[in-house]
């Protein structure tokens, strides 16, 4: 990456990349419920309608089937839509669109639709909203072909990695943990891209290699600081996009470290983290020392109390102890 | 109780309001305004769980509405549902301690604010999916008629889920099959940063009604009375098993969208221009004006009332944190 | 190409149709009527993979819909499309073959009946969805915007498809924007068992436009001269950038749901009564009272149109089933 | 089971296990798109209309949030809504009412709230109705916490466990596969219950363990057959109910063979054999003399034409290459 860089947010870095691709591409619009005037909820949209006006920057009624579906309606006749959901929860109403066809099309077709749609969300708890405003839904998108999910946990992958997704042929699941946000590091101010399906060595080790997605990253670099003035080193690895997924850089690292331990914000049966393993499970197995330890959040509804949400989340103190148990083993 | 009573004489037309009834409907409006004021204050001192969405500025609709309802008739609510909790005569401080995530709470803190429900009040459940609990009204409405209930179904919703599938989808469902459900939308004219009429073509939502053959009416929701007289024909239609209505209630909120999302992008005057317009302001007019009380009785309310609200506040404030354990119990029956 | 043809005469009212249009009409619905009664034989014959809706009773709409298109205009389909594909000229051999699932299929045997589509000639695609289709169409029309394309959408959909969500939230949308747009709802009066009134609050789908402020019509969808007229009017509406137009074309299905759901629960006098209300035996009828044509004249426009059909099959059978390898390949573009 | 049994068709089955339950039980109703004239698309609720009327035998609109969320309604204030989804498929326009409110009210109510819901549909491919006709999404729902998920391979075990859905007060996914509705197996004439949470050993073997769902089992068992005479025992295990799932009895059974196959009719990634894997690793880790082999629906969109869809679902090949490889390494 440049030497040029700037200290931004994860939000202010989403909102570059969106700006930089509606500036290159007319066709790239945004869509969805207060982007607009109020610059989205998370204000990843902010100032975008002051430049690209109200049919570049479309806020609509609360409608989550319809924005889905006239995003994939106009992503079929060649623009490239931004849609966003004001959390993941509210896919729900929406995954008709996005999962018979969105993800379909292509296929269905013979090769003759294509879909270059980005469907942007916030993902997780944190600041107590409950159940229905902090799912980490992304295993029933990776379980869906068709679709591209993709998960970045620092300004700088959000920005490189939301520019080729605007620029992607395909419907891309773009999933932003909601703490991040405010989360600050350097994005280099020459314009660069991500490209799709590579993982990322966030931190080189030798003893036990850690796959974590999202917020959960920043967890397992503090557990690898903490874990490191005990001498011991972790690799601590970042899928960046879950599908495709980059699964040689994940398999040299555990048939280096011999041990895994996968931590994943989503709820923990059928999740992320068990296809993680079932995947090293089956190319690895020979090269493993011990069981691998998933931490994922707790499989039950997100309660409201600080102190029960963070009980169910995944916390640092998770990974280190299932650092431990995968280092013990 | 107010309810049964306004509910006899909504059998006798032309329909009289009690002296009684008038203070109990201003004391209830009154309470609301109280409680979501305290919320406030707790909120500044970072004791709400989450977020909040205050019903400040539309209390007529909740007390007006509820007036209508019987002791077992059912209510399902929204993310904006303190008013129609305590309109429907929750204890506030169960309610206060569930907005804090306390182990006192309704929901002994799980749900927070969007999740406060309480079955044996008739009240189903606050909902944190805007047009989420239209479908389950006319459910409940579905299942009191099997059960052989005579019982009818107040489905509150704000003008912004009148353009989800979920109400068009229940709407028809319901006039089909003539259910008794009153389907009660609080028109607050925004949608978050949406406004009524960038939102929603045709610009009303009473008209909606037509689409389903369905009863309709719109009424000033700020007038507590013109409120609980048009549920109450709307309840008396349901009971008289000519199914639904479709009830649109003109108001505006005071407050921001929530204690969690406060920036605010409607204009300044739009929004004087309604806190003018503040029902609670209104009503009070009208009592004396109307020789139904003095200032200072109403005022000896008011004091009452935020003296309720205080202790229901303290309550909530000495309400334990839930124990560790319960988050991981009660995710199946 | 009647379709440029009668959009160019769509600009001068009166409408005069010329006795081209009105052949070109005729041998269209002849030409889906018997394209859909070879599948029924290829079918019995065990080709068919998978299912097929079968559009016999319904051809005026699709004629004389599509007929208000121009070129550039774009369509999306239903579970019960081949008929919008054969009136927008799409290839009868390569729509055979794909509802055969064979290698020369639209889809390459993907997609199946239910998913034939050809952008290149407007067919944004059918749709396994109920009411799916809906939302694309108004998507679409946001693009073209976008784009600065001046080309208008059709969307086509059941009577059932308008209880959908997705019906109310799309048009809702469209009115909004003023999208060029016409949504099409094709009344068969039956939706697989569940019959229009039964399921359908209101008892029409036209009025359902109230909500949205749209303009919107009903017409007697087995007068393919009336469908014209209307759809004329609201693709010139759309042109203009007057907004959407909700048509209701009134028609049934003479055959069962489909050639996979083939039980009938209908009534057999109603089926009889719609049988002999045939919008091809009227038109028929019409163009011989008219002088457009002699019967033999038609007879022979019904051979040839037979011959190509025939044809069409004989391509479709020889076409190979699609190499195994295709299977895995085309999920991402 | 009693002795005397008679053999009936899955559909049959439970057509029996709702018409007992409607008969024991006056709250329980059917609700859906032609269950009632039409009695289900693939005749399940034939006949309940004529017995129990059209206040429990409800037709409804094609309006399938409005059918899901009414269950949940009618469910809150005490009945016992059994609703029909033609497809599974079409459950994606009802997530929402499934996910954000049946499995979650109880817990967000803080147990205030009681949803007995029964939630049937179709499952999978066979019949060449495509990609928005064919989905197996029960990793799904297993990931949701609050809903229970239930899938049986025989017309016994289909009755037994639906009835007991039906008697659940939680909302309880019931899937079907559609291949399965004609076949005809032994049904007790008396009337019994099967508990959800009973795993079942559906041929006992010593070589290699086979978990299998749904259709699949049917697949294990033949390939059972084929091996046998190469004098291999599989072990074929069936959880019936995936969630809550009986994990002693399939663990009891890979501890004893050592080696596992799972085989699962949804797509491959982050589907419900993953979770099979990611749970026996924990436990098991130490037995297994060789990775878990995996056979799912291939990771594509269904596609129509006879040959394609062959080849994109799971055959008894399949299972018995997997075996093979799971018995070489
Ligand atoms: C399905 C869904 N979409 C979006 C949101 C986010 N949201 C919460 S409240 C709200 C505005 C609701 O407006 P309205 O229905 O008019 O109720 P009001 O807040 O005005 O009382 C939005 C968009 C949500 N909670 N659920
Ligand atoms: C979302 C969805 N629900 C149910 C079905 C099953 N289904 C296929 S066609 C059909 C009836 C559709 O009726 P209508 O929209 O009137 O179209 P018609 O078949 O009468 O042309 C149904 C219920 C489906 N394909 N999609
Ligand atoms: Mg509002
Ligand atoms: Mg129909």
């Amino acid at each position: 990456m440049n030497a040029s860089v700037k200290e931004i947010s994860y939000a202010e870095a989403l909102n570059q990349a969106l700006r930089e691709e509606m500036r290159r591409d007319p066709l790239v619009f945004v869509m969805g419920e207060d982007v607009g005037n109020l610059g989205g909820l998370f204000k990843v949209t902010n100032g975008l309608l002051q430049e690209f006006g109200p049919d570049r920057v479309i806020d609509t009624p609360i409608s989550e089937a319809a924005i889905a579906g006239a995003g994939v309606g106009s992503a079929l006749v060649g623009t490239r839509p931004v849609i966003e959901f004001q959390f993941m929860d509210f896919m729900t109403i929406a995954m008709d669109q996005i999962v018979n066809h969105a993800a379909k099309l292509r296929y269905m077709t013979g090769g003759i639709a294509t879909v270059p749609l980005v469907i942007r969300a916030p993902i997780c708890a944190g600041v107590g909203l409950g159940a229905q405003h902090s799912q980490s839904l992304e295993a029933w998108f990776v379980h869906v072909p068709g679709l591209k999910v993709v998960m970045p946990s620092t300004p700088a992958d959000a920005k490189g990695l939301l520019k080729s997704a605007v620029r992607d042929n395909n419907p891309v699941l773009f999933l932003e943990h909601r703490l991040l946000y405010s989360q600050t590091g350097p994005v280099p101010e020459e314009e660069y891209l991500i490209p799709l399906g590579s993982a990322d060595v966030k931190r080189p080790g030798t003893d036990l290699t850690v796959i974590a997605t999202g917020r959960t990253v920043h967890l397992a670099l503090a557990a690898a600081r903490t874990l490191a003035s005990d001498g011991i080193e972790l690799e601590v690895i970042e899928p960046r996009t879950l599908q495709p997924l980059d699964i040689e850089l994940l398999e040299g690292s555990v048939r280096k470290t011999s041990r895994l331990v996968v931590v994943n914000d989503g709820c923990r049966s059928c999740g992320y983290a068990a296809e993680i393993v079932a995947r090293i499970m089956e190319t690895c197995f020979y090269h493993l020392d011990a069981p691998i330890q998933m931490v994922c959040t707790r499989d039950v509804p997100m309660p409201v109390a600080p102190a029960l949400q963070k009980e169910v989340m995944v916390s640092e103190e998770d990974v280190i102890r299932a650092c431990r148990a995968g280092l013990a083993a | 109780m107010s309810t049964a009573q306004t509910s006899e004489s909504a059998e006798t037309r032309p329909l009289t309001i009690s002296r009684e009834i008038r203070l109990e409907w201003y004391t209830r409006m009154c309470t609301i305004r109280h409680f979501e004021r305290e919320i406030v204050q707790l909120n500044r001192a970072g004791l709400v769980a989450g977020t909040a969405h205050l019903y400040i500025g539309m209390e007529a609709i909740a007390v007006g509405a509820c007036a209508a309802m019987r002791e077992n008739d059912l209510l399902t609510s929204t993310h904006r549902g303190h008013g129609h909790c305590i309109a429907r005569g929750l204890d506030m401080g169960h309610m206060m301690a569930e907005i804090l995530g306390r182990a006192d709470g309704y929901c002994h803190g799980k749900g927070g604010s969007m999740h406060i429900t309480d079955v044996s009040r008739g009240v189903l459940g606050a909902d944190g999916i805007v047009g989420g609990g239209i479908p389950l009204a006319v459910g409940a409405a579905l299942g009191l008629r099997l059960k052989r209930n005579n019982s009818i179904v107040f489905c509150f919703f704000g003008e912004g889920a009148a353009n989800q599938g979920s109400f068009h989808e229940a709407l028809n469902l319901a006039s089909l099959r003539q259910l008794p459900v009153v389907f009660i939308c609080e028109n607050n004219q925004w949608a978050l940063s949406a406004s009524f009429s960038e939102t929603t073509a045709g610009q009303s939502v009473a008209r909606r009604a037509v689409a389903y053959a369905m009863a309709s009416d719109r009424v000033d929701g700020n007038d507590v009375e013109a409120v609980f007289r048009a549920a109450n024909d709307a309840a008396e239609r349901a009971r008289r098993g000519s199914g639904p209505t479709l009830l649109e209630c003109i108001t505006y909120r005071h407050e921001g969208h929530s204690v969690f999302t406060r920036q605010e992008i409607r204009p300044t005057d739009e929004i004087e221009h309604w806190k003018k317009q503040d029902p609670i302001e209104r009503y009070r007019s009208l009592l004396i004006a109307e020789d139904i009380a003095s200032a200072s009785k109403l005022g000896e309310i008011d004091a009452e009332v935020s003296r309720l609200v205080s202790s229901a506040a303290a309550f909530a404030k000495n309400s334990p944190s839930p124990g560790l354990a319960t988050a991981f119990s009660g995710v199946y029956a």
